[in-house]
């Protein structure tokens, strides 16, 4: 049964859109679908998490061959913590996007959105189980390609530009990471994660520290670590609202998970440390002095999606169970958050007609409703109490607490950081909420229910991931020191002989 | 085991570093052609990491299995060659749309960064700017 | 405790409603938790102050180290009389005030519940959560709903300048907590920290309690957040908010007195703040920022006398924050009722205000005499112990800590005198103001907070009994076994006569104001903390666009250089510091090799020289031939067969594309410059990858995998490994795989799908031989005969007999290949993708003689049922083991005994590999149909460099 | 000696069609002008293959052999189409070197034929021409 | 017999790299699309060679594909020759 | 013969064709194979059958097989004598092309004359005319009418015995007539 567990998560999906994309003609029937099987993975994700609540990392191999021959899906409590918040943000974006109608209006070719969205959830879905580099690979493919499919949907000339640097440098990472794990077979023999791990303790010192350089700036770019970020916000803005939304919230964390996955696993004595610190700071105070620069309401949040994930870096500079414990958490929070985000910019874009400050300044302002949901997932990007954004802001500064050396340094960007993203959310809440010279407000709100209701529930995701913080830390820690204690993950995929 | 020959070292360089080359291009079709090599590239790569050339690995009775070539850098290779094979076509699709709608397929640069200008031309001051991007989704060709 | 500020919040979620229907009941209604507070206060008074604290506790993140301890001791009691009982009166005002803000009663609300946390608190992250919390609650009351852009500026400028505060307050609680090993206040207080980096930690939490405090240099937003409601200012401004740096002072200096920077940055910031603010408050006109100056200058000496540590001070200081809440938020409330009545803040049009409003021009003064310190009022208590405290200071510098205190009392004094007189008085030559009739219900929250003065200033052993016990704190100095006592009288003391001195001083300044004014024209200008919040936000905002725009610079090529360049120095760097020694290579394997590995590396400078696009196509398609090659040297006919394919495949689809795009590529040649950089990197990247490979392989790889493998196949059904690799053991690659082919063809439909094209690219011109041009008119291979029946709708000059009569021949041919392939992958090279690109390449070859795929394809099911089909056929094929209790993509094999036939093995993946069969070739024919609706699309445009050079953009 | 017998045979074969395949190579390089080139492509096509397969199957299995007639088969069919395609484009596209064309039956026909434009000019055959045919209409 | 092939596979690398000379040097588009039609018919026949020099039975079946949809690519670049002069 | 016959007809040669080649791709006559390639080649031309064409029966296989041999002796000879022009003339050698009259009406056959002297080294097929039956023939080496000529008759005796082969009948037994008047004159463009 957990084999079924582990795997339902891609198969629905996919099986799903092999029947959407033969399902083009009838709308209804492919929202329906959609919705249903994102539902489905849901409940599936929470049954996972709890499931590795309880037992600790759970392997699972494909048709019954054993690791490593067959390909091994695991779940432990970081990748289905991280898999239960990505699908249940994943299924209200898609509820958004049935809202506005963004997935009913691409004109020349409609059946496009639904099955495209659902391998991108497969694939987003799969890699977080993957327990297998080369599988890990094709579900980036997966997630990737469907989002080069979506970010191009529909599309205009800004967009196709837009497109073309993200498909450009995606692939190049794609490729990058294609030849890094042929150097890892070629250094190992083998491609499974927990196999690789206990090979990779034979390979000469020098290649190894090497391989973890390289798969960190792989993952790097999917992170959109600086400095392999520029792509980042010359893209994400010009998709429409949900598509940047998912694309924010999910396809970078997929990069996070992807990089603390593989630092923790394959390289636990490689001295990345400073590098990554390095990596974090830049991250962090380039990606909000940018957002602090902008003129544009999205692309000032795409320069704060790339400072936020230096505290995700920060966390895993640290390489110790308080600061990966941070790191879990702000990826929990951020997603939910960042999405939460630009989905309301993008009612606003609506409402306004504009995504400049400038002309949002002199528009006016929209309903209050909008901005309690814009309220909340701004504060809590700023790191203000008591939202998710603090308290997982406030466990990394604890983790880097403890450290002496360099560490304050990093606290230090952190803060500025906060406090730069604070700045910038008052600026964006004063230029959206400020009654401008273009007074006439507006009579009726002209979204619908399911928008609000969308972007409530991401809202109402990242309150939730506030409240719940004393079980969220709990599951984080022990995610933490499952990461740091890699007996588990092997024991779990290859048998009791391993460790 | 042996290391990888100077020939292939050569080889799996020169397409590197030509895919690379060709990845640096404004012409979206030249960085096409690089990212196909770049596949070419990475597969061969991957091929190479199996070992020496050896026989095909079809099993038949009474072959020792070391005779045969690794099987596994095959299968990741060949469905790594499926992957950039579907996106070579959704690229070039790219290529034809970015020509349709602007006649060229050159990969300009980001205008909105252009437009951080400076900190006078804020949102407190100055005339507002036109904007040119239509944030109406689907929108914004042909009409 | 907990229950308290639930109230608090629970009724301020409904006031909005509330206000909506009743406006001024909401208000009633609003100052109910506040007064509840203070009745519960009340109640455990005696308690509390006998040295029983209460607690309680909330479990938030107890694993995090978040959880919410509340403690009731005096100090905290003594700041829940003043949040809580200047909350309520302020609420009560507003009912007349602001009647109907629902909004500004909920944040003003909630704000008073936040206050009572934050004054209760007893973890230092619990106190952070509520002290972020009173300047969020603040910047929505400072900004207003929909005001104009002074409002928001303000707003923004508190927050920003509290929130730098907090968050190096919080550094500093973080360092503290981790050097005392506890967030808990009341830990700290009783086992004080002090090696490591306490130093610095103190430090950092004095800087957020300035800021909050509003202590030079980061006073200017208090001036400035003046725009808001004056109740608003009463409550945030003079009894609560700003109150919390002064609190958090008071709360941590039992502990952190003996910490190197404490004492010294308290008393320079707190009395320099006390000076500078009360001087500027001097020459205000706006009755309002006048005592938001004296806020400020008050606030200052509350920080010094908390801060210094000893026993005296602290008194005195507990005596002034108590009265500097009631003086203070009457003085705002008193600014309301005149700018309500009048219409105006502004002191030099207000005159004989007091004669038209006795009662609220002595409430008003009996609080300016407070805040002068005049005897028997609270505020003289507070003062006289000031004097005493630093007096008789038991630390190092105290002569200079009573001479800015009495400077700054002077100052105190004059602008005092000044606010009653700015308010009431009448003066020469200004026309007599006409103010309204007051309410009462505005004037007797006034009057009350005003009472308190005299009330709190006679009935002292009462104020003593509320304020000793926080200064009989261990951690607090008792300076030469000195027990000052609060009282009106002790005597004719030095304190005494300093005090008299400065009253008199001060009287005599303001009486003086028209000569001081001009004294203070000719002064240099004091930096001015305004300026220099403007120049931060400015520098950042330039440093924030000058880096952006040096970084960000939108060029791709540029973006990817840097990722090169990041690949070449990071890893490249690292295998290179670690192993400098080349591995031991042989020159090649196979020498088949290097006939191949010249074709592809002669391809491949053709191909980056390449300045037509078909030539370039072509080459890249000589190159993946070569590679293909390659792959059948090292023992791969699998991919090479696959890769063939591809490669066929992508060529057609490539000219296909390249039909309607320009002959060179655009732009044509990039500067040599940049070409020489390009070039540069891609070598070294290119040298960096080979170097990896190189090291990579020989680090030696294990083959026990490989081996696996290959012994294990036969069991899958598969005899040959790479099948079995694909449709078995890694079928969930292919999957995934095939998924992507999916959505790429998804994607090209689309963007080949529109038909909005005006483009395209002119069919023949009109140069050419003779021949040639004859040609166009000739059409002389026409069959009669319908051997493709598509291919009478091409032009009739593109037909041909001999092609139409061998792809006739060939089309099933190819077709039958394909069936043959995905069969006979199991035993040969072959298998479902291999099988499904034949087919397609089937009806390519149709396309390419008829131009009609849909022809080719007569069935009634579309290419999106058929690539939709296979790869919910192969899901579907992974998902049906479930249905007999095996694991996901189990492939269970049968022996079927058949008559004639014989024994007829079937394995079940065989139909995994019929999915990636049908899917392949429903992706080729959505691609072909999506080319053809490409190509009819649209008629003819000029092409891009035909065009006139200003619509090129 | 059966043994023997074959494999000279088939050597002979193989070095045949081998060195006839580095002549069509050298022929490639040249030959002045695309259709000459492409005589000279035909003769890998054509001869090469043949003779390399059959000498290859000569030294196969007879369970084998198929595969590689097959190759035969297909080659000697389909690289006569391409010869066929690419030649008659290459005239249409004036890729002959006309200085080395010693004889030229179809230009004569050619000339014989009245040109489009002539034709146009006297509006025969307008239901012949498909809308691929037009002219462009020139750039403004 | 591996001698005679590998002899027959030195005479076919040299016609390959003829005709990647073509290939590479042109001039016009449509002896590109020569040289490479000639360089997929020698791969096949060097695969032949090779096949036969190894003893690998299984290769034969991957050039049964080659030969028969080998011109596919030939035939669609010409057919683009003809109709955009500006490509040749 | 009626017209669902010869679609029947057809058909079954299809059928049969793609069974022989499906029997050749995996090596045997055994039974699965045998069973499997019936189905197979009844399912593609059902599937994607095409509309019927004239087509001649065989009559004279052995004719045809004798023709391919001939063709193949040719072959090597010519490509012996296109080798030496290549190596030894180069850039320089002289080319010409033939109009060749075809007599059948047949397109099958036509395509197949084509087709077959296409494979002989030194010509290829430049245009075929339909109406006129005419083929146009690039050869390689041409150095004046007699090598034209003898081009032609090559060409005119490989359709004739694919005609004998085919048992079909020369509309006129006589080279059609419509070139007459401009086959022979030479001269370059
Ligand atoms: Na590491
Ligand atoms: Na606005």
């Amino acid at each position: 049964m957990t084999a079924w567990l582990l795997v339902a998560p891609m198969l629905l999906p996919v099986l799903a859109a092999g029947v959407s994309f033969t399902l083009s003609g009838s709308r209804a029937a492919q929202q329906l679908l959609g919705v249903v099987v994102l539902t489905l993975v849901l409940a599936d994700s929470v049954a996972l998490l709890m499931m590795a609540e309880r037992d600790g990392p759970t392997a699972a191999t494909l048709g019954g061959w054993p690791a490593p021959l067959g390909i091994t899906l695991l779940a432990d409590r970081l990748s289905a913590l991280l898999l239960m918040v990505s699908v249940a943000v994943a299924l209200a974006v898609l509820v958004f996007s049935i809202g506005q109608g963004f997935a009913d209006s691409g004109r020349s070719s409609p059946f496009a959105f639904h099955p495209a969205y659902l391998l991108l959830t497969g694939g987003i879905c799969q890699a977080y189980l993957a327990g297998d580099l080369f599988n890990l690979f094709v579900a980036f493919e997966m997630m990737l390609t469907s989002s080069y499919v979506l970010i191009t949907l529909g599309a205009g000339s800004g967009r196709i530009r837009a497109g073309m640097t993200y498909t450009i440098t995606s692939l190049a990472s794609s490729l990058l990471f294609l030849t890094t794990i042929a150097l890892c077979y070629a250094a190992t023999g083998t491609v499974n994660l927990a196999d690789l791990s206990q090979k990779m303790e034979n390979v000469p010192g020098g290649l190894v520290s090497a391989l973890s350089v390289l798969l960190l700036v792989v993952f790097g770019i999917k992170a959109a670590a600086v400095p392999l970020h520029f792509w980042l916000p010359d893209s994400y803005p010009t998709a429409p609202a949900p598509i940047t939304a998912v694309f924010a919230a999910l396809l970078t964390k997929v990069g996070v998970y992807a990089m603390v996955r593989t630092q923790t696993l394959l390289f636990p004595r490689e001295e990345t440390w400073t590098l990554l610190a390095v990596a974090a700071i830049l991250t962090l105070l380039l990606g909000v002095l940018g957002a602090v620069a902008q003129d544009d309401i999205n692309r000032l949040l795409s320069f704060v999606l790339v400072s936020h994930i230096g505290f995700m870096l920060f966390g895993l500079a640290l390489f110790d169970v308080p600061g990966l414990t941070g790191t879990v958490l702000y990826t929990v929070h951020h997603i939910a958050v960042q999405a939460g985000l630009f989905l309301v910019a993008g009612i606003v874009v609506r409402l306004a007609g504009t995504a400049s400050l400038k002309r949002l300044a002199r528009a006016a302002p929209p309903p209050p409703v909008v901005a309690g949901l814009f309220l909340i997932p701004a504060l809590s990007l700023a790191g203000i109490p008591p939202t998710s954004g603090f308290v997982a802001k406030f466990v990394l500064l604890q983790a880097g607490g403890e450290h002496g050396g360099a560490v304050p340094a990093l606290i230090a960007a952190a803060l500025v950081t906060s406090l730069l993203t604070l700045y910038a959310m008052a600026r964006l809440w004063r230029a959206v909420f400020s009654a401008g010279p273009e007074r006439p407000p507006p009579s009726r709100y002209p979204g619908n229910a399911l928008i609000l209701g969308a972007a409530a529930g991401i809202v109402l995701t990242g309150v939730g991931i506030a409240v719940g913080a004393g079980e969220l830390g709990r599951i984080s820690e022990r995610a933490a020191h499952d990461l740091l204690e890699r007996d588990g993950y092997r024991e779990a995929v290859l048998g009791e002989e391993a460790g | 085991m042996t290391t990888l020959d100077l020939v292939m070292a050569l080889v799996v360089g020169g397409l590197f570093a030509a895919g690379f080359y060709l990845l640096l291009d404004r012409s979206l079709m030249r960085v096409l052609l690089g990212v196909i090599v770049l596949g070419h590239a990475a597969n061969l790569l991957l091929l190479l990491t199996g070992g020496p050339p050896g026989m095909p690995p079809v099993v038949s009775d009474g072959d020792e299995a070391e005779r045969y070539a690794d099987p596994l850098p095959q299968a990741m290779a060949l469905t790594a060659i499926v992957i950039t094979f579907g996106i070579t076509t959704l690229l070039l699709a790219l290529v034809h749309r970015a020509w349709q709608l602007d006649g060229h397929d050159e990969v300009r640069d980001d205008v909105e960064d252009r437009r951080i200008g400076t900190v006078e031309d804020r949102e407190e001051s100055g005339p507002p700017l036109p904007t040119d991007r239509d944030h109406e989704p689907g929108g914004g060709s042909g009409r | 405790m907990l229950a308290l500020f639930a109230l608090h919040a629970v009724v301020a979620a409904f006031l909005p409603w509330l206000a909506a229907r009743a406006p001024r009941a909401a208000w009633y209604v609003a100052a109910l938790p506040p007064l509840a507070a203070v009745g519960w206060a009340g109640w455990h008074t005696s308690a509390v102050l006998d040295g029983r604290t209460l607690n309680e506790t909330l479990s938030w993140a107890p694993a995090l180290n978040l959880t919410i301890e509340l403690r009731l001791d005096p100090l905290s009691l003594l700041m829940v009389y003043v949040v809580s009982g200047v909350g309520a009166l302020v609420l009560l005002y507003c009912a007349r005030y602001l009647p109907g803000a629902g909004r500004e009663a909920a944040l003003l609300l909630l704000f008073a519940g936040v206050m009572f946390g934050l004054v209760t608190a007893d973890q230092l992250i619990a106190l952070y959560v509520f002290w972020e919390l009173t300047s969020v609650i603040s910047f929505l009351l400072i900004s207003g709903r929909s005001e104009g852009s002074d409002h928001r500026r303000a707003a923004e400028q508190a927050l920003l300048t509290t929130a730098a505060g907090g968050l190096a307050m919080l550094f500093g609680f973080i360092l503290l907590g981790a050097e005392a090993g506890t967030y808990r206040v009341s830990e700290l207080v009783a086992d004080p920290p002090s090696g490591g980096l306490t130093w610095l930690a103190a430090t950092l939490i004095l800087l957020g309690a300035f800021a909050k405090s509003a202590q030079i240099p980061f006073s200017a937003w208090l001036p400035a957040a003046m725009v808001a409601p004056t109740p608003v200012s009463a409550y945030l401004h003079a009894a609560a908010m700003v109150k919390a740096g002064v609190y958090l002072v008071a709360r941590l200096t039992p502990a952190l007195e003996g910490v190197g920077p404490w004492r010294p940055a308290v008393l320079a910031v707190g009395l320099t703040t006390m000076v500078v603010a009360a001087w500027r408050a001097l020459r205000q006109n706006d009755l309002k920022l006048l005592i938001a100056y004296g806020t400020v200058s008050e606030l200052g000496m509350l920080i010094a006398l908390l801060g210094a540590g000893t026993r005296t001070s602290a008194l005195a200081g507990e005596e002034m924050l108590l009265a500097h809440a009631a003086f203070k938020s009457s003085l705002f409330l008193t600014v309301g009722v005149v700018e309500k009545t009048t219409g105006t803040r502004d002191l030099t049009r207000l005159s004989g205000v007091g004669r038209r409003l006795p009662l609220l021009a002595v409430a008003a003064s009996v609080s300016a005499a407070s805040m002068a310190g005049l005897p028997p009022l609270v505020g003289y208590l507070g003062k006289e112990a000031a004097f005493d405290g630093l007096w008789h200071a038991p630390f190092a510098g105290g002569a200079w800590a009573v001479a800015g205190m009495a400077l700054g009392s002077l100052l105190t004094v004059a602008y005092s005198a000044r606010f009653v007189w700015g308010a009431f008085a009448r003066k020469p030559g200004v026309p007599e103001t006409e103010p309204g009739p007051a309410a009462f219900g505005l004037l007797w929250p006034i009057c009350l907070l005003a009472a308190a003065a005299p009330v709190l200033g006679v009935w002292y052993a009462g104020t003593a009994r509320l304020v000793e016990p926080y200064a009989d704190t261990p951690g607090l100095l008792v300076g030469e076994g000195h027990a000052y006592a609060v009282k009106l009288w002790h005597g004719v003391t030095a304190p005494l006569l300093l005090s008299v001195t400065m009253i008199v001083l001060g009287l005599v300044l303001h009486q003086a104001r028209l000569p001081v004014e001009r004294v203070r024209q000719r002064m240099p200008r004091l930096p001015d903390s305004q300026r220099g919040y403007d120049l931060t936000v400015h520098g950042v905002d330039h440093a924030a666009t000058w880096l952006t725009r040096h970084t960000q610079v939108g060029s791709l090529p540029f973006y990817l250089t840097v990722l090169l360049v990041t690949v070449i120095v990071v890893p490249g760097g690292t295998l290179l510091s670690h192993s400098p020694e080349w591995p031991e290579v042989v020159g090649w394997h196979s020498p088949i090799q290097l006939p191949l590995s010249i074709v592809v590396l002669t391809a491949l400078g053709g191909l980056v020289m390449a300045r037509h696009r078909l030539t370039a196509v072509l080459l890249v398609g000589a190159v993946g031939y070569g590679v293909a090659g390659l792959f059948l040297v090292q023992g791969a006919p699998d991919l090479a067969l696959t890769q063939f394919l591809v490669e066929t495949l992508t060529l057609v689809v490539f000219v296909l594309v390249l039909r309607r795009l320009p002959s060179n590529f655009t732009p044509e040649r990039p500067s040599s410059r940049g070409r020489l950089l390009r070039a540069g990197v891609a070598l070294a990247a290119g040298g960096c990858v080979a170097y990896f490979a190189v090291s990579a392989t020989a680090a030696g790889n294990s083959l026990e995998l490989s081996e696996t493998i290959v012994e294990r196949a036969p069991e899958t059904g598969a005899y040959n490994a790479v099948n079995a690799l694909l449709v078995d053991f890694r079928a969930l690659d292919t999957l995934g795989e095939i998924s992507v082919l999916l959505v790429t063809a998804i994607g090209a439909g689309s963007l080949l799908g529109y038909r909005s094209s005006r483009r395209q690219w002119p069919t023949g011109r009109r140069d050419g031989s003779r021949a040639a041009r004859a040609f166009r008119g000739i059409h002389w291979d026409v069959p009669r005969e319908p051997w493709l029946p598509e291919s009478d709708e091409l032009p009739r000059r593109d037909r041909s007999l001999l092609l139409e009569v061998v792809v006739r021949a060939l089309f099933p041919a190819v077709l039958v290949l394909s069936v043959y392939l995905l069969f006979a992958g199991h035993y040969r090279p072959g298998g479902g993708f291999a099988g499904g690109l034949v087919a397609g390449q089937a009806f390519t070859l149709r396309y390419l003689v008829g131009r009609r795929a849909e022809a080719a394809f007569p069935l009634p099911i579309t290419p999106r049922a058929v690539a939709g089909g296979g790869l919910a056929l192969a899901a579907l094929v992974a998902l049906a083991p479930l249905a007999f209790g095996q694991p996901p993509l189990y492939s269970a094999s049968f022996e079927l005994a058949i008559p004639l036939l014989g024994d007829l093995k079937v394995v079940t993946n065989v139909f995994f590999d019929l999915g990636v069969y049908l899917l392949v070739l429903g992706v080729c024919l959505k691609l072909l149909f999506a080319l053809a609706q490409a190509r009819d699309a649209g008629d003819t445009l000029v092409p891009y460099h035909e065009r006139p050079r200003g619509v090129r953009g | 000696m059966t043994d023997v017998v074959l494999d000279v045979v088939s050597a002979v074969l193989i070095l045949a069609g081998a060195g006839f395949c580095l002549l069509s190579g050298i022929g490639l390089v040249r030959f002045p002008d695309t259709v000459s080139r492409l005589h000279a492509a035909s003769k890998a096509q054509t001869l090469g293959v043949l003779l390399v397969v059959l000498g290859a199957v000569l030294q196969t299995p007879a369970g084998k052999a198929p595969s590689l007639l097959l190759i035969a088969l297909f080659s000697l069919l389909t690289a006569p189409v391409t010869g066929h395609i690419v030649a008659r484009i290459a005239y249409r596209t004036d890729a002959v070197e006309r200085r080395r064309v010693v004889l030229d039956e179809l230009a004569t026909r050619l000339v014989d034929e009245h040109s489009p434009d002539d034709r146009r000019r006297d509006g025969g055959e307008p239901d012949d021409r498909r809308p691929d045919d037009r002219e462009p209409p020139s750039p403004r | 017999m591996t001698t005679v092939a590998n002899i027959a596979l030195v005479l076919v690398s040299l016609a390959g790299l003829l005709a990647v000379g073509r290939l590479a040097a042109g001039p016009g588009a449509l002896d590109r699309v020569v040289a490479l039609d000639a360089l997929v018919t020698l791969t096949v026949v060097g695969a032949v060679l090779g096949t036969l020099a190894r003893s690998d039975t299984t290769t034969g079946y991957v050039l049964v594909v080659l030969s028969l949809l080998g011109f596919v690519g030939s035939i669609a670049s010409a057919r683009l020759i003809e109709r955009r002069e500006d490509m040749r | 013969m009626t017209g669902r016959r010869a679609r029947l007809r057809q058909r079954a040669n299809t059928v049969l064709w793609l069974w022989v080649l499906w029997l050749l791709l995996w090596g045997g006559v055994r039974p699965v194979p045998l069973v499997g390639g019936l189905l197979v080649a009844v399912g593609v031309v059902a599937l994607f059958g095409l509309p019927p064409v004239h087509r001649p029966r065989l009559r004279r296989p052995l004719r045809l097989l004798g023709l391919i041999g001939t063709l193949l002796t040719e072959l090597v000879t010519s490509s012996v004598l296109v080798a030496w022009e290549a190596v030894s003339k180069g850039p320089k050698v002289p080319t010409g092309i033939v109009e060749v009259p075809l007599r059948s009406d047949s397109e099958l056959l036509m395509a197949s004359t084509a087709l077959l002297s296409l494979m002989v080294p030194g010509s290829l097929v430049l245009e075929m005319d339909r109406e006129r039956r005419l083929l146009y023939i690039h050869a390689l080496p041409v150095r004046g009418r007699a090598d034209a000529e003898r081009r032609r008759q090559e060409v005119a005796a490989v359709e004739r015995r694919l005609a004998r082969a085919f048992a079909e009948q020369p509309n006129d037994g006589q080279p059609n007539d419509a070139a007459a008047g401009s086959a022979g004159t030479g001269g370059g463009a």
